[in-house]
């Protein structure tokens, strides 16, 4: 599996999912800068890395979802590419529609920092298929706008396809309020599209990756991709 | 133009008359002014801080460059330093704050180094009164909002509130970055005949003059002519870093050097003196933002985001081209050559000429008069009988841990992202933290400290404690501290009183750094903090780096385990003077105790045989709040109670809430209970009882349980 | 000619207004008391040389659909100047 | 009566405008050729229930002091409806 990582001015996780693909999978990763208007012919996986993509400036990820390399990003996704967007990633793909509904300022207004709780709600997506349904993971979150939001008909249209894939939780998998860091819709912390290739969420797997620094169940989410890839050849 | 008006003191401009054999034209008033300030100069402190030890086996580089650097091993440095930003920070919070954490972010990148982490130490006001309620959300917001962005996490930090900052709150920013030793940019290597180069933001009114206006009365008729605000821009930041270095890696550059404060004057003249070489510049040549710009006004422009570059001209295309890849303007505007003169050409004119050694160096130090303070021993007289014994010591205890500079600061540091880059061992929320290097097995630790109320009591042993307290809080985790930075934050020198203080904290912090073979690698002062309304209590700041060998050889805190021996190490008679325990009274008032020089060295050796033997589960150097403050912290941070029971002489709360010396508190599993009292053995130990249970009970004192301690602590 | 085109963005009726309900907390608890709400928006200025004011306006139009407005949330008004 | 007041601010002249400029950059690459330049600012609404129009301004410049407008570094502008 070949991941190509695309790199916009003021992303700062690149080099963290980076090491963190690398290490958790030992595939190939390489990083692509958003000027190109290609991706690398062999590609099989896009990642979309956290970060401050032309600095939030305006709405975090506008400027990015007009990139030269969205295009090709968003013509990966349309062919059933797996496509991944952590934290800004994610606001990428809801500024680009390759996801649907928009992240906004966390209800607090502050950024916030700190490890997480998540319940996995959906096992059938090639990103969470190692986890079991129900299963509480950590991940840390790391953002100033990650409330998502989606108008009221088209969030049950979501929630009624399964295609919420991480709610935040509490350690039991209680999905309350206070479980909830940013005031999200339903406590959603990602989402996938229709057909299950394209993964947006705000917590951080790659900073939960090594026993060292924030723990090991980010390496089950990785190890989900490249399963699913083994086995679909995506 | 009066040269009073640029700033300047009659010796001063008497000298500069002296060197030039001739008058100063405006420009070049108005540019010595600036770089003869305090900020630039250190005219007031260059004595003083010659007191310092700077050197060691572990020193690369060591203070006057942009930052220190020592020597990790396997050819491997870290490169620190902390600045202040505190005037700024007054005035526009968020901005100045973001821009604190700018600057030193950029002194670090000026080495080569890449910027890793990030701490940030804060003094607010009266926590109740809107003004500091406004001000320390617009400095919070500003150092996340820079930070975050720019993609270095904030690690650490110090927090505390005292009314002396009201008017007058304190932002010291610290960073620190990785360099291979083979990599060091120098300042000095600049040769004739290499282009000058300026790469990053435009250049524009911002900032200009911000040194030399602060010393000159506000008035009306030069309030239009305001320095206007510098604004952040960390995307534009960040892309500066990747820029540099990846110029760096290539090896394309000859010399770097951040802009500060004076912006392009004070970068290259520092540049030229240190390498000894003129300069020619061509202003028209700089990509400027606004219209109209005077050459004085462009030397001293203060515009964010920028560095200086010497290039060897067989370079500067690729330059050119790392710096559109990256989005930068990057403009070739001068040249070094031959000798000492530093000359300034704009519309076809010589805008200033000047020697490159007068402008950074040559400024007349200043001997303030120093004098003791009349009313010390007066703070000093305080008798312990006079203070009595907590009639509830629930409560007593409850309300220290809800004093806002002992109780929790999650609310700040969560929004800080602290883990970017993947480094984060130990992130806010301990006494020290850790970084992993990636590729190997040491770590690095480090941690912010300051203790104004005991410098502004005795400011010699004041001085001494603040730096001790980081040495004894990395050796409990298992660093040995190699090198500090500080800043040395004061009011006026003029006030012979103050001037005696700043001395006084200066000779015991030396004689500290001496002590622990601790060097001063780098630092920054920032003086005239006080408002009309008073001044600021004397605070060093000091951010100490120390190296665990390895992950194995690290204690952490805040993890009892059921069962647990608690164990005291250190005397049992600690102060009560400028405890926080008194503070939270309203009281400051007594004497510090002494620094014990061949004490702390034997603590700091047993601390670390105790993390690297794996003696204990957990450890803590006991700081504000004494050993209660530490017994709640650890509980709380563990999840778990504890019995103890005292059977000792001291008075309970002298005791509980005393502090100074070296002290820590221990959790140690049984089966390693001999091995720690062999570790020990010749120290003051004492056995205080057992982990276990949902509540943290003292004999005789208090008893409360977990969460009770957590919910005040946490939320007032 | 260079116009000066002014964007108005505002959040669509329905859309959390995170900031327009923190600005009103504020001012409410600093005695503003004739406040009723808040909204918080954009308020973007464009200069654009085009031939007339209607194509200013359309320029402006395109670079809403294009950049500045995520019509998901947002929607906006647009005024020339001399227009 | 409650009227709506509109508050248009944007950064003083010479301060320097990160999201003006970054915006800039971003239509040009787009293909906006036509475009000059840009400046982001904030377009707030307060409805205020006041016995007249001018009244409304008054406390709505008041709110500015207050806590919307930073003076070291923004302007500002209103416009009342119905005034
Ligand atoms: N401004 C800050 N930024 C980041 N972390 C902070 C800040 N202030 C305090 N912290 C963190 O909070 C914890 C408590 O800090 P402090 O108040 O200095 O108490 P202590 O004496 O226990 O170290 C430390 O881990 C420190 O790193
Ligand atoms: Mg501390």
């Amino acid at each position: 599996m070949n991941t190509a990582v695309i790199v916009f001015p003021g992303s700062n996780c690149d080099q963290d999912v980076m090491h963190a693909v690398a290490g958790s999978l030992g595939t190939k990763v390489r990083a692509v800068w958003h000027k190109e208007t290609t991706l690398p012919e062999d590609t099989d996986f896009v990642i979309l890395p956290g970060g401050f993509s032309f600095g939030d400036y305006l709405r975090c990820g506008a400027m990015a979802a007009r990139s030269p390399i969205m295009k090709a990003v968003a013509e990966h996704g349309r062919r059933g590419g797996l496509l991944l967007g952590i934290c800004n990633g994610f606001q990428i793909l809801t500024e680009s529609r390759l996801l649907p509904g928009a992240l906004l300022p966390n209800r607090t207004l502050n950024f916030v920092c700190r490890p997480c709780f998540l319940r996995v709600e959906s096992v059938s997506t090639p990103f969470s298929s190692l986890f079991s349904k129900g299963q509480v993971v950590q991940f840390p979150i790391a953002h100033g706008d990650g409330l998502y939001t989606l108008p009221e008909e088209e969030l049950k249209a979501l929630e009624d396809r399964g295609g919420v894939v991480f709610r935040y939780s509490d350690s039991d998998g209680l999905t309350g309020d206070d479980a909830n860091p940013n005031g999200s819709a339903n406590n959603i912390a990602g989402i996938v599209n229709e057909r299950g290739n394209i993964l947006g969420l705000m917590p951080h797997p790659e900073r939960a990756s090594e026993a060292l620094t924030g723990g090991e169940d980010g390496r089950v989410f990785w190890q989900s991709i490249l399963e699913s890839f083994t086995k679909g050849g995506r | 133009m009066e040269y009073t008006q640029a700033g300047l003191r009659e010796t001063e401009y008497e000298e500069i008359r002296r060197v030039l054999g001739r008058e100063p034209n405006e420009c070049e008033l108005r540019i010595m002014g600036v770089m003869w300030s305090e900020h630039c100069s250190y005219k007031s402190t260059k004595n003083l801080l010659k007191l310092f030890p700077n050197n060691g086996d572990r020193v690369v580089l060591g203070p006057g460059e942009n930052a220190g650097i020592i020597d990790l091993g396997d050819g491997l440095g870290a490169a620190f330093k902390a600045e202040s930003h505190n005037h700024p920070s007054a005035v526009a919070p968020y901005q100045g704050a973001a821009t604190g954490v700018g600057g030193i972010i950029r002194d670090i990148l000026a080495l080569g180094a890449r910027p890793v982490a990030s701490m940030d130490g804060l003094f607010f006001g009266e926590p109740s009164s809107s003004r500091t309620q406004s001000l320390a959300s617009g400095i919070v917001h500003g150092v996340g909002g820079y930070g975050n962005a720019v993609g270095v996490p904030t690690v650490g930090g110090k927090t505390a509130y005292d009314p002396s900052y009201n008017e007058n709150p304190l932002l010291n920013a610290f960073c620190i970055g990785l360099i291979p030793l083979d990599e060091i940019v120098s300042s000095r290597t600049a040769r004739p005949g290499q282009a000058v180069v300026l790469l990053g933001s435009k250049t524009g009114r911002d900032g200009i003059a911000g040194a030399a206006f602060a010393s000159v009365e506000l008035s009306e008729d030069n309030k239009a002519s305001r320095p206007s605000i510098q604004i952040g821009d960390p995307f534009g930041e960040k892309l500066l870093i990747e820029a540099c270095l990846e110029m760096n890696e290539k090896k394309l550059i000859v010399s770097m050097q951040d802009m500060g404060a004076a912006g392009i004057i004070s970068s290259s003249s520092e540049v030229a003196a240190k390498s000894g070489v003129g300069m020619i510049l061509h202003f028209d040549k700089i990509p400027l933002r606004a219209e109209n710009m005077e050459p004085w006004e462009i030397a001293l422009s203060e515009s964010q985001e920028r560095m200086l570059l010497i290039v060897d001209r067989s370079y500067l295309h690729e330059v050119m081209e790392v710096a559109e890849k990256w989005e930068l303007d990057c403009a070739e505007f001068g040249e070094t050559v031959e000798g000492d003169e530093y000359t300034i050409l704009f519309h076809g004119e010589r805008a200033a000429s000047l020697p490159a050694t007068l402008i950074g160096d040559r400024c007349p130090l200043i001997p303030w008069p120093s004098r003791r303070p009349a009313d010390l021993e007066k703070k000093w007289e305080f008798d312990v009988d006079d203070i009595p014994l907590p009639e509830d010591w629930n409560e007593t205890l409850l309300s220290l841990l809800a004093d806002p500079s002992l109780a929790s600061k999650k609310r700040i540091y969560e929004q800080y992202d602290s883990m970017v880059q993947l480094n984060t061992v130990i992130g806010p929320g301990h006494p020290v933290s850790m970084l992993r290097i990636k590729g190997r097995d040491s770590l690095i630790a480090m941690t912010l400290d300051a203790d104004p109320w005991k410098c502004s009591l005795d400011p010699f042993r004041g001085g001494a404690e603040t730096v001790a307290r980081t040495v004894r809080d990395l050796a409990v985790a298992g660093a040995r501290a190699a090198g500090l930075t500080d800043c040395l934050n004061f009011p006026s020198p003029e006030v012979p009183e103050q001037y005696w203080v700043l001395e006084e904290c200066v000779k015991g912090m030396a004689e500290a750094c001496g002590a622990f073979d601790c060097p001063v690698v780098s630092g920054n002062v920032s003086l005239y903090n006080e408002s009309p309304d008073g001044a600021i209590l004397p605070t060093p700041v000091v951010g100490t780096v120390g190296i665990i060998p390895s992950i194995d050889a690290a204690l952490s805190a805040g993890t009892w385990e059921e069962g647990d021996v608690l164990f005291l190490v250190g005397p049992c008679n600690p102060s009560l003077a400028g405890s926080r325990y008194l503070l939270s009274q309203g009281k400051l008032a007594g004497r510090p105790l002494p620094f014990y020089p061949e004490a702390e060295k034997d603590f700091v050796e047993r601390a670390l045989k105790t993390a690297s033997a794996k003696a204990a589960h957990s450890g803590r150097a006991l700081s504000g709040g004494g050993l209660a403050a530490a017994l709640a912290k650890e509980s709380m941070e563990s999840g778990i109670g504890a019995s103890i029971s005292l059977s000792i002489p001291t008075r309970k709360d002298i005791l509980l809430f005393g502090e100074g010396c070296a002290r820590a508190l221990y959790a140690v599993p049984m089966s390693r209970v001999p091995l720690f009292k062999v570790l020990w053995n010749g120290y003051p130990c004492i056995q205080l009882g057992r982990v276990g249970g949902e509540r943290l009970s003292v004999e005789g004192a208090f008893s409360l349980t977990v969460s009770e301690l957590l919910s005040k602590w946490r939320n007032g | 000619m260079t116009y000066r085109v002014s964007i108005f963005i505002e959040l669509q009726e329905g859309v959390l207004d995170i900031q327009g309900k923190a600005v009103e907390r504020s001012l409410a608890g600093m005695g503003h008391d004739a406040l009723r709400s808040v909204k918080v928006g954009k308020y973007i200025q464009v200069w654009v040389e085009t031939g007339s004011a209607e194509d200013a306006r359309k320029e402006a139009e395109r670079m809403c659909d294009d950049l500045l407005v995520n019509s998901v949330i947002e929607q906006f008004r647009i005024e020339v100047e001399g227009e």
